[in-house]
C-alpha cells in the first residue's frame, strides 16, 4: 500500500497536512503529538514585509464552527528564513509556504526570496487578500486574474505551487481551471467562507473588521462538495480542506476527489488529532483493498448495491 | 503540557454566581502555578466547537486535583455545569505564564473582580505560604452574591460591595485607595478581573509608583500561540498573545486605551 | 412601538415568518403552537403541475446544519388552491406563497392562477432551480436573469413581489440590485448553500441526488454577513434568514440590516420556537428604545462605547 | 402530540447491544401506542441538530413512564446514553400510526430484527392483553447479544441467532419458514427491524397470502409531515411520509424495491 502523493515535481509521503493559520509554524505543537507523522506542514501565511494584522476581536464562535479575522499578522518573509525554517527543516515532513501579497509582485518575491532553500518543499498560495493594483476585488475571485498570478509565479519557480481556492464564487470549478492553465500544480479547496456575527447586546459586529473567514466543521459539507465539482473539473490535484476532524471526514474528501487533505480549525480543539489520521487513512485502504490514493477517485457512487 | 481527558470530581455552587469544579490532574501533567490556565473542552459535539480557557484556582498535590471557579455565561459553562463527579471532561494545560513574574515578592496585594477570584485566591495562598505579606481585595455587586467565606480562610480578605451592602462601599480600586499609604508602600499589586478593573487598578498603581501585574482576557482559539487570535497592543507597539506571552502582564508593558 | 413590516403593497404586521420547506402549509403546526403570532407564512414551493420530488434519501444531518434535496416536491397550484388556501385563509397570518418553475412563464402562470385570491398576501420567488430555457444554469447566479423574470413577474401582479437570493454566488449583492431593478418589492436573504455528505462505508454520497441544500445554525454568519452586504446595497426591503433559531439569532438579522427574518431548519428541532420570537423582538426594542423596525438599520457599529 | 421537557427515570444496558431508557409520560400528552414513535431532543447543542425519531417499547399509565429501546449508533443515542436518572430530555409525541392497521388481529406473529424489539414486544403485550393469540419472533446475531429474558416476560417468544450459537440457528424468516404452516394460517405478521428484513418478512406474507405490517424506518428531519424528507414509494406511485402516513404500512402497499 502507498500513501504517497506527487504533486507536480514533488511527492508528500503521506495526504494528511495540517491547514496554514493553524498550526502556527510546527514548534507549538512538537510538545503534544509527533510531527513527523504528518505528509505536510502549510505554514501561517508569508508576505514580504511582516505585518501586524488586524485589531481584536478577531475570533469568534459560531455554531460548529468559528470566524477569524487574523488579518495575516505574521513575521515577514526575512524573519520567516532565521527564526522558523531551521525548526522546520528538521522535520521529516514538507514545508509548504503559504504566500501572500497585495500585488502580484508582492508573491512573486516571496517565491523568489525562499526558492534556494532545500528545505522549503513547495507554496500554497492564498488568493483571499485584496489587489491593490485591481481596485481592492480579492486575487480569488477572478479566473483570468488567477491564471494571470498562476503564470507569473510559475515563471519563478519549479517547485510544486499550489493555489488555495476561495469558496466565495458562483464557480469554483472556473477559478480551478484559471490556476490549472496558469501552470498550478494542485488547488487547495477550500479557504474560509465570508460571515458576520453581530453582538445584539452591544449592538456591534463581534469581529473588530466586522466580517471574518467561517471555518471548522460547519463547513465541511461545502468543502467536500466543492471538491467533488473541482476534482471532475481539472487534472491536476485537489487538496481537500475544510471541517476536517477525524479520519472519516479526511476520507470523504479522498472519495469526494482530493488526493490530500489538511486539517485547519480542529488542530484548536484537539491539537493532536491530525497525527492519526494518516494511520486511519491506510487502515481504511487496508479493508477496503485500495492500493494508492490515486483509487480513491473511482469509488464513489459506483453503487455496486444498488 | 498535556492533553487528557479526566474525571471530575467535585461540581458545586459556591454562590448565586459562581461554580467551584474539581478534576483529577496528575502530578506529571505539569504542576499548575497561579495564574496559568486550561483549556477545557466539553466531548461529544462540536457545539460548542472550540475549547475554553480557564484560570486554575487550586491545585492540591496530595489528591492530585486541580480546581477552578468560574461562572455559567453561555453553553460550554452550561454544559459544564451540569457535568456531574464521575463524567469526564479534556483538558489541556498547563498554558501561559504565572504571577510573580519578577521573583516571588515581599508584600502583595491581589486584587479580584468577579471570577477573577479564583486564580487571586491561588496566587495568595501561594504567597502566604511562601512567607511573604498578602492582602485580598475582593469585589462583589452585591451582598448575596458573596460566596461562602471559607473559601478565603487563612487570608486576610477585605471584601468590597458595589452597593455597599457588606463590607466596603465601592469598588476595589475605591477600596485600595482608602487604605493607609503605608499599607501599600512598596507592595506588588496583582489583579484579575474584567478589563475596566483592570485598567483602574493599573493607573491606580501608576499615580502610586507600584509595580502591578494583571491577568487578561481575550477571546482564545487556540490557547497554544498559533491562531494570533488572542493578541492585545503593548506600550511599544508590539502585539503580543495573551495565551503564551500572558496571561499575565506586568501592566505598565500594556497599551491601555 | 410599531412591529409591523411595510414591504410593497403590503403590510406585515409582525417581522417573524416561517419559511418555506419547513413549514408544510401550516397545518401541522397548528397543534404545536398558535399560527396567529406569525407575521407570515412563507408556503413549500408551489409549481404549477404536481412534483414527487427526489428519490430517498433527501436529508442529512450535518455539524449544526442538515442537507435537503427534497427537489420541491409539492401539490401543485390547483391542488394547494382547493385543498391548502381554505385553512390558510383562516389565519390572522400573511401567506406568501413560495414560486418555482423551470421556464419564466412557469413562474408567471403560477402567480397568474393564485393571484385573484384575496388572501394569499404575496410571493416569495425561488429562483434556485435549474432555468431549463437558459441550458439548466440556476435562475438565481445571474443578475440579468433575476432582473428578466422578475420584471415579467412584475407585469402579472401588483401583490408583495419578494426575490428569494441564492448564497451560492460571488457577489450578492449584484444579484439583490438585479431583483431591485426588475421590480421586486423585498428580496429574500438567503437560501441554502450547496453541500455534499459522503458516507465513506457505502462509499457513496448519502443524498441520492448527491448535493443538498445546507441549512440550520451552520449557515447563520454567512446569512447575516450577506444581509448586511446587501442591505446596503439596494434600498428595498430586506427579509433575513439562515439558521434563526432564537430572538437573538433574529435580531443580528435586524440589526444587520433586515426587515424581517425567517424561522426555517429550527422549526424542526422546536417546532412553536417561532411564535415567542415577535415577543422576543418586542421587548428588545422596548428595552433599548426603538420605536419601529425601520430604526434597526442605524444601530449597527455606532460604536457608543469607543 | 405534545412537545416536553421531561426526567429520565432510568436508562441502562439490557444487552451488549441495547439500551433501555425510561422517562416520564403524562397521560395529558397523549396515550403511546405500539408502533408510535416521539422525537427525541438532546438539548444544549446544536450538534447534533435534529432530533431522533425513535419508537416506544412501553407504556405504563399507572407510573407514568414510557419506555424506549435503544442501540448506541452516532452522536445523539452518544449523549442519550450518558443521561442520567433526573437529568432530562425533551420528547415530542406521540407521532404516527400504530400497528393494527386494520383493527386488531385475532391472531398475530410479530417478529423483530435488532432494536426493532422495542415496538414489538410493546406490540404482542398490547394484543396479548386484549386476548389475542401472539408469538413473538426475534432475531439476533449471536448469543451474547441477546438481551435479558425478563424482556418478553409472559410472552411465547422464539429466538433466532444467525450464527445458531442458541435457539433456531437462521434469521426470523427462515424460522417463519421453518413453522408449522398451521402455527401461520390466518395469522396477522407484525414486523419491525432493518429493511431487508422487511423486505423478507413482506415476500415470505405474500408467498403464504398473509397480511403483513411493517414498520418502516426512512432518515426524519421533522417527523411532524412538513419537510417531505421521509418519504417511501408505494406500489401505486405515490410518494408517501413515514412520519405521519406510516411508520406502520400494510406491507402490500409500498413499492419494494
Ligand atoms: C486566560 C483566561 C482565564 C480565564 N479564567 C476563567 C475562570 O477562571 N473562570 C471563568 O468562569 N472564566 C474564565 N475565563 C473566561 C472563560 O473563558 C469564559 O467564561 C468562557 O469561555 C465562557 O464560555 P461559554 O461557552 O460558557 O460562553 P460563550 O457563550 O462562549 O461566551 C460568553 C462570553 O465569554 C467570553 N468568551 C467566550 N469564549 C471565549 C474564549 N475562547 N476566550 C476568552 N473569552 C471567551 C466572551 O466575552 C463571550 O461573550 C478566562 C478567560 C481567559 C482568557
Ligand atoms: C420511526 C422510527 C423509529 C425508530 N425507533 C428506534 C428505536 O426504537 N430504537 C433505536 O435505537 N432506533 C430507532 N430508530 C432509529 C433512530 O432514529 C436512529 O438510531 C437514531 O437516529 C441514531 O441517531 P444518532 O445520532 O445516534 O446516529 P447518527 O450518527 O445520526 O446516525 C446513525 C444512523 O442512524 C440513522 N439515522 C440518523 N438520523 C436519523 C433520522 N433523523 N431518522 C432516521 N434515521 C436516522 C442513519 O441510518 C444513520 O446512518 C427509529 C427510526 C425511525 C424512523
Ligand atoms: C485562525 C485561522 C487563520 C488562518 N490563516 C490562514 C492563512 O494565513 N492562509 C491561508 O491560506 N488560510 C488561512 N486560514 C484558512 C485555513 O487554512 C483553512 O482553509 C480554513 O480554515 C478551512 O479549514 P478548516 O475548516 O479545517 O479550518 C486560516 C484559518 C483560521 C481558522
Ligand atoms: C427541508 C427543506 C425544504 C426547503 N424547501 C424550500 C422551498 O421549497 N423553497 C424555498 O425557497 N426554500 C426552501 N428551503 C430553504 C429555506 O426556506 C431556507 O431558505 C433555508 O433553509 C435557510 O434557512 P434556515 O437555516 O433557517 O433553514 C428549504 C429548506 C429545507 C431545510
Ligand atoms: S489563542 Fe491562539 S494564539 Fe492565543
Ligand atoms: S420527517 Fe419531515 S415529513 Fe416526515
Amino acid at each position: 500500500m502507498d500513501l504517497s502523493v506527487r504533486i507536480g515535481k514533488g511527492v508528500l509521503k503521506n495526504p494528511v497536512g495540517v491547514a496554514s493559520g493553524t498550526f502556527g509554524y510546527g514548534q507549538e505543537f512538537a510538545q503534544v503529538m509527533d510531527l513527523d507523522k504528518l505528509g505536510a506542514i502549510y505554514t501561517k501565511a508569508i508576505s514580504m514585509e511582516p505585518r501586524r494584522g488586524n485589531p481584536t476581536p478577531r475570533i469568534v464562535e459560531t455554531p460548529s464552527g468559528m470566524l477569524n479575522s487574523i488579518g495575516l499578522a505574521n513575521v515577514g518573509v526575512e524573519k520567516f528564513v532565521t527564526d522558523k525554517i531551521p525548526f522546520l527543516a528538521g522535520l521529516d515532513t514538507a514545508t509548504v509556504v503559504n504566500v501572500v501579497g497585495t500585488t502580484m509582485d508582492d508573491y512573486c518575491n516571496v517565491i523568489k526570496r525562499l526558492d534556494d532553500i532545500d528545505t522549503v518543499w513547495g507554496y500554497e498560495i492564498n488568493l483571499s487578500c485584496p489587489n491593490v493594483e485591481a481596485g481592492g476585488i480579492q486575487f480569488g475571485t477572478d479566473a483570468a486574474m488567477i491564471e494571470e498570478i498562476t503564470t507569473r509565479m510559475r515563471g519563478v519557480t519549479e517547485k510544486p505551487l499550489m493555489v488555495k481556492l476561495s469558496p466565495n464564487v458562483t464557480d469554483i470549478a472556473e477559478m480551478a481551471r484559471g490556476a490549472e492553465r496558469g501552470g498550478a500544480d494542485a488547488v487547495t479547496c477550500i479557504n474560509t467562507l465570508v460571515g458576520m456575527v453581530i453582538d445584539t447586546a452591544r449592538q456591534q459586529t463581534v469581529i473588530a473588521r466586522k466580517t471574518g473567514g467561517l471555518s471548522g466543521p460547519a463547513i465541511r459539507p461545502i468543502g467536500v462538495r466543492m471538491t467533488h465539482e473541482v476534482s471532475r473539473a481539472i487534472s491536476i490535484p485537489v487538496v481537500g480542506i475544510g471541517g476536517i476532524t477525524n479520519t472519516d471526514d479526511a476520507l470523504q474528501y479522498l472519495l469526494a476527489g482530493a488526493k490530500a487533505v489538511q486539517v485547519g480549525t480542529w488542530n484548536f480543539v484537539e491539537p493532536a488529532a491530525s497525527q492519526d489520521i494518516a494511520a486511519g487513512i491506510a487502515d481504511y485502504m487496508a479493508r477496503h483493498g485500495i492500493a494508492r490514493i490515486d483509487d480513491f477517485a473511482a469509488l464513489l457512487d459506483r453503487r455496486k448495491d444498488g | 503540557m498535556q492533553d487528557q481527558t479526566v474525571r471530575v470530581t467535585a461540581n458545586r455552587a459556591i454562590s448565586p454566581d459562581f461554580l467551584e469544579v474539581e478534576f483529577e490532574w496528575r502530578r506529571d501533567f505539569g504542576l499548575p502555578a497561579p495564574g496559568q490556565f486550561f483549556e477545557l473542552r466539553i466531548t461529544e459535539t462540536t457545539a460548542p466547537l472550540l475549547r475554553r480557557p480557564y484560570a486554575f484556582s487550586g491545585y492540591d498535590p496530595d489528591r492530585q486535583v486541580a480546581a477552578m471557579v468560574y461562572q455559567v455565561r453561555g453553553q460550554s459553562t452550561q454544559m459544564l455545569a451540569r457535568r456531574e463527579p464521575g463524567q469526564t471532561v479534556r483538558v489541556l494545560g498547563p498554558l501561559g505564564n504565572a504571577f510573580g513574574l519578577d521573583g516571588r515578592p515581599e508584600k502583595v496585594v491581589a486584587v479580584a473582580g468577579g471570577v477573577g477570584l479564583g486564580p487571586i485566591l491561588f496566587a495568595a495562598r501561594d504567597i502566604a505560604a511562601a512567607g511573604s505579606a498578602v492582602r485580598v481585595v475582593a469585589g462583589f455587586r452585591t451582598r448575596d452574591l458573596i460566596p461562602d467565606r471559607g473559601l478565603w480562610h487563612g487570608l486576610e480578605t477585605a471584601v468590597c460591595t458595589d452597593d455597599g451592602s457588606e463590607g466596603f462601599a465601592g469598588n476595589v480600586v475605591d477600596h485600595l485607595r482608602s487604605l493607609p499609604a503605608a499599607d501599600l508602600d512598596g507592595a506588588r499589586l496583582l489583579a484579575c478581573g474584567p478589563m475596566p478593573m483592570l485598567a483602574a487598578t493599573h493607573r491606580f498603581a501608576q499615580e502610586r509608583g507600584l509595580v502591578c501585574e494583571v491577568s487578561v482576557e481575550e477571546m482564545m482559539a487556540c490557547g497554544l500561540g498559533v491562531c494570533v487570535g488572542c493578541v492585545v497592543e503593548r506600550a511599544d507597539g508590539e502585539m503580543v498573545r495573551v495565551c503564551t506571552d500572558g496571561p499575565i502582564f506586568d501592566s505598565g508593558v500594556l497599551a491601555w486605551t
